[in-house]
């Protein structure tokens, strides 16, 4: 920047220019923030971005800033931060640089201010441009009635050969065969002694001592039957909470026995 | 300027039929709704003949994968009936068949043909209506002849499909008791001093003979 | 037995093209989102060509009401723009985007990925958080990668709906890009003296060659 352009520049600011600073001032709220305000005013240079004066603009902002106080007009911080640092740039465009201190001169700040000014300028113009083009649902369409992609549900049982066979034999060879558990070898579990008596509760029409319920080889061992007897009579139980039988008993250590009871649901 | 032509005397001419065909596809195409010939008239330029253009593209979409098709008055476009299914994704969900649904079926493919009432006999419990439905919706089994005995009872049998699943010819290949315990296949263990009483031969026979015999002679 | 067939020897050939255009059409037809060719190619028969039955429809709708558009990865058909002026009436009311939004979402375009920061530097202001919500919520932006810098800031970058709305092939399309690409106003230039600070140089790599390669990549 030289000398004369400076000093042009630093001392008075065109009656226009305080007015058009006032303009701006009164309608401070549609600027969205101090680099807003700077584009607008870099376009009353009426020069390319690239070319424009970066002390003028400062200067510019300044008074606006100015202006704004003298009207007690409340700024939000941006905008005094901005002036901040367009005083520092200012001092450092107008004062010689000082070899002994570091960091950017005021050509750089100015330079990287005025890129970024042209590159909002830039992003402006491409925004509007991609807003100007055709648009979905405004200039062309998509299907009306998008017949979508059907999502079907199957479902899919999953039964191997295995399952099948394993099944046939659970049934056919139910007081023979077991799935694996672990062996207790004289222990009758109530659930083993419910699943042996529900398939031959269903045909116990008569009463029947419940003690004929139980399992082949366990009424030999005393042990064995003792479990087996307990496990019974609590099945049997079970299956009277259940509402499939009916369970009585004559007298004290009378035998206990079993009758099928229809219910509503069987 | 369009406005004010008479019908009987436009100032333009219509635009030409190629571009009123394109007019009504994409009226068509964009339309959540069907749409009347008045209607697509309406929104055409003056003097268009939509009708026509209709007519045009009608015979244009013959044999594509969409058509345009009439819905009562109106006009639509939809896929051609015979690619419907590629507009279908299927979700798979595997579910592990029920033990009551296994067994029955095991029980079907043992004994087929069966009545409810002997597949009920033979696990001990009633069978759910649901149950056979699910195996019938699956394809698994179906009705057979109906039982000569009083009553009439239908039959169950497997189907074709349910071989096909579970890999076999026939349900003769499926393995009788003993097969299935040589096989490991079975805790052939017997329960705690049953040793070697049980696992009667009977059943085995029952099964192998009674039950395979009568399901598959033909001559029922 | 089809099961057994190897991808390399396929029992049963592929439909012939003039089908395999069908189905793409029909796909396309059907529905109102872009769908990626690998979508046909799965929805298709074993052995299809989706790409090479996608260039015969694309050539056969040239011209026409509706044509069939790249967006991104994938493909739709859409009405020709000439004719949007018959479909107004299909319209739906257009959410009015303010200037900050509209703004917010160019920089996102052109600059992507970018953080929420690097927004802020270029607009000037502070951006709201409502303005990136909305935008995200009209899914045209979403979350892109994290930045590798301190602090790992997420950045964003538009989305296929966004290319869409827009009527975009690829992000390379945008309308001015490759001026702004000359003139160096794309370029991430951090504030002079801050450059040792807390640009560090890889932010530029990042923002250049991650970033833009990724979506503007052969196109340079």
């Amino acid at each position: 920047m030289s000398e004369d352009q400076v000093n042009q520049n630093s001392d008075q600011i065109s009656v226009s220019e305080r007015l058009a600073a006032e303009a701006l001032i009164v309608d401070v709220d549609g600027f969205e923030g101090p680099l807003d305000i700077l584009l607008t005013l870099a376009r009353t240079q009426k020069v390319d971005l690239l070319k424009i004066s970066v002390l003028h603009l400062a200067e510019q902002y300044l008074v606006f800033v100015e202006k704004a106080k003298e009207l007690r007009i409340e700024l939000a911080a941006d905008y005094l931060v901005m002036a901040a640092w367009l005083a520092f740039l200012k001092s450092r465009l107008l004062l010689p640089p000082d070899p002994a201190e570091d960091g950017p001169t005021g050509e750089d700040l100015a330079a990287h201010l005025a890129f970024q000014l042209e590159r909002l300028a830039a992003m402006r113009d491409v925004a509007a441009r991609l807003m100007a083009r055709d648009q979905l649902g405004r200039d062309f369409f998509a299907r009306g009635v998008p017949e979508g992609v059907e999502r079907v549900r199957r479902i899919e049982y999953s039964a191997n050969l295995l399952d099948l066979m394993q099944a046939y034999a659970r049934i056919r060879t139910r007081d023979e065969f077991r799935p694996f558990v672990m062996d207790r070898d004289n222990v009758f579990t109530m659930e083993q002694a419910l699943e042996r008596m529900r398939p031959m509760i269903g045909f116990a029409g008569q009463w029947t001592d419940i003690l004929s319920y139980l399992p082949q080889g366990w009424d030999m061992d005393p042990g064995r039957r003792r479990s087996a007897t307990a496990a019974t009579f609590a099945a049997a139980l079970e299956l009277v909470k259940e509402g499939h039988a009916e369970v009585r008993q004559s007298e004290t250590f009378a035998p206990i026995q079993l009758r099928h009871r229809k219910r509503a649901d069987d | 300027m369009t406005e004010e032509a008479t019908e009987t005397e436009p100032l333009f001419d219509a635009p030409e039929m190629a571009e009123q065909e394109r007019m009504v596809e994409a009226i068509l195409f964009a339309s959540a709704e069907p749409v009347t010939v008045a209607d697509m008239t309406a929104r055409m330029p003056h003097g268009c003949d939509a009708a026509a253009a209709l007519a045009l593209l009608r015979a244009r979409y013959e044999g594509r994968g969409v058509r345009v098709v009439q819905v009562g008055e109106s006009w639509a476009i939809r896929t051609a009936p015979d690619l419907g299914h590629l507009l279908q994704k299927e979700t798979v969900e595997m579910r592990k068949l029920s033990r009551a649904a296994i067994e029955t079926l095991a029980i079907i493919a043992y004994h087929q043909p069966v009545t409810r009432a002997e597949i009920e006999e033979i696990r001990g419990v009633s069978v759910s209506r649901g149950t056979v439905d699910l195996l019938i919706e699956m394809e698994w089994i179906r009705f057979g002849r109906r039982r000569m005995t009083p009553g009439r009872p239908v039959t169950f049998v497997v189907t074709p499909a349910f071989l096909d699943h579970f890999g076999l010819e026939t349900a003769r290949d499926l393995p009788g008791l003993k097969e299935l315990r040589a096989a490991g296949l079975l805790d052939n263990r017997p329960p705690p001093g049953l040793s070697e009483l049980d696992a009667p031969e009977e059943e085995e026979e029952v099964f192998d003979d009674e039950g395979q015999e009568d399901m598959f002679g033909d001559g029922e």
